[in-house]
């Protein structure tokens, strides 16, 4: 581990693994390709911890996706504490049952006998010509899943800090990591971050941008062509999407009056209906406007460039609709 | 099969003992839902009371096992406390899970009995995370994995087998063959004449056994247990047996083969063990109708305790969600 | 068959595969236990098929949900019209990768060379105090899947006519069958019912109730009782929730001015979010208040009865928020 | 295996030709993608080309196949169309895909290539469908399922075998073992030193063959494939092969083996089959170049045409996620 804190959303997590592994000998990590024979990791997130902390900690698992969740549930239950990684979210697919029936579920059927404090790591993301098995968002599901936590950092620091908390969290969580960030360098302050607040990622009167993920960075860079315009766009980065910090986000709602959310899912019964229709019912009457939703297009995504730079959100199709909302 | 460690007298008569509480329960449940005093979904053991017994024989209290829904008499010769068990069934707030479980998630960490599931062949990648675990805690501790001849064609099946293997995990893989899987026989779920055959394709020892007689599932279990403290790996054991309640309470049973059902019914392994401990000295008829006598009181008891124990509260709909209480 | 026009929802959907069946050699069965071997299917809703069409045309599967979905794909691909069961709701976590990553893409990824005309047929709904793992609805993760329709009939003449529909359809659909209206008869006309076409199941001028499944019936209920206090209720049946009506919705919300969406999944992330968005993003400064949402409670399904009763949505609720909303 | 069909000089010199179109259909794609004009995730298949060579000399246009993201060379051996396939690769409206499925979603009805997936295991329970249909349409048509030896771990691979088996399907399922999963080698996923000993338990044939030897790869493949011609059922055949290209284009290769490696580039199939048809006298040194001067041509001719099409219209992504065209 390097000591400067400049570190990219991949030495990040990396380093967040570290050190909960070194601090709690209960923390264990597996899933495909993540021990140091195999490279730790096919981006390197998990490099050197099989070979520090030993590959009974640390394993590389066959492609076994349903064995991988459900021996970290059972693991969980047994008393350690692992963080298990489905390469990437569309794979997520073929372990649902055990995350869904079993892992967000023990607790309740258990009448809070046992617990399943496991991390799913998974990363996703568009923008590298993938196709449409690689690179969907699906947060929406698991939030519609009680029992189940979901975090998506936007950036270094909060990667770090959300690993932490979510390595801490006696429940299960589901860790976003959006793959064309990785390496995006950043500060990082190795301080927690604790789940269900959001950050306000930039300050603003006149409406409010909702975000996480890829649609963070975009919002900022929205947000900066419509101050040119006089428009002072308020950027919140949700950081937790389940729960989601309704208190930020109607506070900034409140002082704004207008609101836009904004993911990479596509557009429809995504996170964004959800977060709308609390801001509805809780302001109507101090609102200017309905809150409104940008997602990707309703389509599997495409191969082609052109195509797949369409189909998914942007800082001009943000900007765009903020226009549109200013009136 | 010769060479396997035969159970001593003593042995055989505590098989008899947890088989017959295993039986009184069922046969009760039986009486309280054709009573219309227990409301639920119940997927009786009858006829498979010896597999569990035997298997529990070489078992301590902190071996983890899961189970399934047909799970009862595994539960019960892992020694599952009968009142939090009764108190469950009657979805009681004194119940085991507080009575948000109910009769197909019953849980007991206490006596090892970590996970029971609905979810045809979940039992068996959880198992191999709690093999994991056992493994990591160095105390040779073993993890057990029941699950049914239907679950032995769902991919959990085949990942899990694998994973444990590869891992040489403490975990015994134990297919109760019951011949049918709901309505579907044996026979028209596959190809194969038994199950165990598939071992070899995951490199670990598999056996196929009567698990109605008491001798051959005590011997193969206890040599897949020691073998799986020493830190040898899996087994798989495959234990022929049948189920004389059907599928589920109530079905009509038409689907059954009918000279196979008379089989298993002259076969019944109960009445079987009960002769062979009077006719071998090993208890006289007086010491079992003792033995009988007491598990009727301790289910007499059981029930009452339940039925007079108030239902859970509605607040219990936020509690064990999550480790924090949902406002 | 029957000749007569009254019909249970087993009946009509019964009788809707047997005629499909009938018309076009191409449509096919599939999935646990639909032989009549094994009785039809574990409600019975397959009864028939096996012995009239013949076991190639009718499979019944051993425990293998991605095979029978991957089987229903590859058969749907190379021309065939599959009509595949996954038993139960919740089971379909188990193929999420087959439905979602493949039956809901394929059509695109080609180009559209190839396409899925598969239907799956799954039952869900508590009531019968099954627990946490058998009374899911989850038809949020497929509306919020490009490539998806799903469908929910609320009534037999519904079953009937949306299967018609649904088989015709040259994509794939999700056919949501609610368990505890298995049961109660109506009139069948036979005729088809298209996808993606609401019906106003009881007019009313005060406010709009959006149900599917369990919550029709409820909705009209609640109606009746409104009545009394000179609250006029109407009550849409959505029927599909992929597509969905949006004219129909939208056309009565702005008569009524006032929406509740009403469904058995939780709350949180349900369908009721995107269709509340929806109507608040179209009918803003027409509504008298922003579109309401009546769910689930945020948990996994209880098992004790007064859980499951607090659990759900029910007739009292929904009248008690529209009294609240006519303020 | 000494009793096996051995191929006659014209099959050898097609088998050849074929190898030869996937070998330098390869090595453009590395160019153009080296020199930055394709950009996509390229999967090579550099070294496996006489496995489906060999194979596809025993299947007719109309026999189905599915296969993966490393699976140009299945389909080239089964006769894909170069334009259609550059057209694809360069993600433009003349794709085959019309540029949407890209890489990894190959498709083309009209040689039978039906499904290519990214999604590891997902190829065999789609092809068991394809043989389902192939069965019914009773044309004697075979269905060959494509896939790594990784994937042979996941559960997908159980369940479709097994159900392949039971239902006596015309399927073959091909292993290609090319020794590693990504970064994962083969003795590091499994116990097993074969993935064919698992045929038996699904009661179906199993066999190792060198998958680079074409003698043995068309006499195993000629076997299966006249025995589910026959309606005699599923085989597999596992197929040893190496990838010299490693993973994914672009890796270090570290992970690799070294003397593993160096071994398997001594046998590179490809000079030594080509010596072989000249020491026999199949072909002249001269018939041989200009075989390959042929295919060169071609591909110069759809790799120009497939840079000359337009990219698709954004239009697209309203298009073939349904039949009809969202609005
Ligand atoms: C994934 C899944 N598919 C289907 C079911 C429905 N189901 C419940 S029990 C059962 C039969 C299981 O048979 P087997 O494994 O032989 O166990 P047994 O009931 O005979 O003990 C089925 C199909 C389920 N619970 N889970
Ligand atoms: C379900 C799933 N898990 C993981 C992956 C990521 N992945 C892509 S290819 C691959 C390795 C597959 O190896 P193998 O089956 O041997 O095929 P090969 O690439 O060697 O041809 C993995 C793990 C995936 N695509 N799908
Ligand atoms: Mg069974
Ligand atoms: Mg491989």
């Amino acid at each position: 581990m390097t000591d400067t804190n400049k570190m990219d959303m991949i030495g990040a997590i990396n380093a967040a693994l570290h050190d909960a592994m070194t601090e709690d000998e209960t923390v264990l990590v597996l899933g495909e390709e993540v021990g140091d024979k195999q490279e730790g990791g096919v981006m390197g997130v998990t490099k050197g911890l099989s070979t520090k902390f030993g590959t009974d900690r640390v394993k590389s698992t066959p492609i076994s996706e349903q064995a991988i969740i459900g021996a970290a549930i059972g693991a969980a239950v047994g008393g350690y504490k692992p963080v298990a990684e489905i390469m990437l979210m569309n794979f997520i697919a073929v372990p649902m049952d055990m995350i869904f029936n079993h892992a967000a579920k023990l607790r309740f059927m258990s009448g809070g006998q046992t617990n399943v404090p496991i991390v799913i790591r998974t990363m996703t993301g568009s923008g590298f010509s993938t196709g449409g098995q690689h690179s969907d968002y699906l947060e929406a599901w698991f939030a519609h899943t009680p029992g189940m936590k979901v975090v998506a950092p936007s950036n270094p620091d909060d990667a770090y800090g959300l690993m932490r908390s979510a390595i801490d969290d006696p429940d299960p969580v589901l860790f976003i990591e959006h793959l064309p960030s990785y390496w995006t360098p950043g500060e990082v302050t190795k301080q927690r971050i604790p789940i269900g607040k959001a950050r306000v990622a930039r300050e603003g009167t006149d409406i409010t941008l909702v975000g996480h993920s890829l649609t963070v960075g975009q919002g900022l860079a929205a947000a900066e062509e419509l101050a040119k315009d006089g428009i002072s766009m308020e950027v919140i980065d949700l950081r937790s999407i389940a729960p989601w910090d309704k208190e930020a986000v109607l506070s900034s709602a409140r002082k704004t009056g207008r609101v836009i959310v904004a993911h990479e899912a596509v557009k429809e019964h995504g996170i964004g209906a959800e977060i709308a229709s609390v801001v509805n019912e809780n302001l109507w009457g101090e609102l200017k406007g309905p809150a409104r939703r940008i997602g990707s297009a309703f389509c599997p995504v495409p191969f082609s460039k052109p195509l797949e730079e369409a189909f998914a959100p942007n800082a001009a199709k943000i900007g765009a609709m903020a226009k549109d909302m200013m009136g | 099969m010769s060479n396997y460690p035969k159970p001593d007298n003593e042995t055989l008569l505590e098989i008899y003992r947890t088989a017959n509480l295993i039986k009184q329960n069922d046969e009760r449940i039986i009486k309280l839902m054709m009573a219309g005093k227990l409301v639920m979904p119940y997927y009786s053991p009858r006829g498979q009371e010896i597999i569990p017994s035997a298997v529990s024989a070489s078992l301590e209290d902190d071996d983890y096992i899961c189970t399934i829904y047909r799970g009862l008499h595994d539960m019960l010769a892992k020694g599952f406390p009968l009142d939090e068990m009764w108190a469950e069934l009657a979805g009681r707030e004194t119940g085991t899970c507080k009575g948000k479980g109910g009769p197909m998630h019953l849980t007991c960490p206490e006596r090892g009995m970590m996970v029971t599931t609905g979810i045809v062949g979940s039992s068996m990648p959880i198992a191999t995370g709690l093999g994991w675990a056992a493994k990591l805690d160095g105390k040779n501790r073993v993890s057990v994995a029941n699950f049914g001849d239907g679950a032995a064609n769902i991919g959990a099946f085949h990942e899990s087998l694998n994973m444990a293997a590869l891992y040489e995990l403490p975990v015994i893989f134990i297919c109760q063959n019951n011949r049918y899987a709901e309505h579907t026989s044996f026979d028209d779920s596959s190809k194969v004449e038994t199950i165990s055959i598939r071992a070899e394709g995951y490199g670990m020892p598999g056996v196929t056994v009567n698990g109605n007689d008491p001798d051959e599932m005590y011997g193969a279990a206890k040599v897949a247990i020691d073998r799986a403290r020493a830190g040898e790996g899996p087994t798989l054991i495959e234990a022929t047996t049948f189920r004389f309640n059907g599928h589920l309470l109530g079905e009509s049973g038409a689907y059954m083969d009918k000279d196979l059902y008379a089989q298993a019914q002259a076969d019944d392994p109960m009445p079987i063990l009960r002769k062979r401990l009077v006719d071998e000295g090993i208890a006289s008829e007086d010491e079992i109708a003792a033995i009988e006598a007491d598990i009727t009181a301790r289910i007499d008891a059981a029930q009452k305790a339940a039925f007079d124990a108030p239902f859970p509260d509605v607040i219990e709909l936020k509690r064990d969600v999550y480790a924090e209480e949902i406002d």
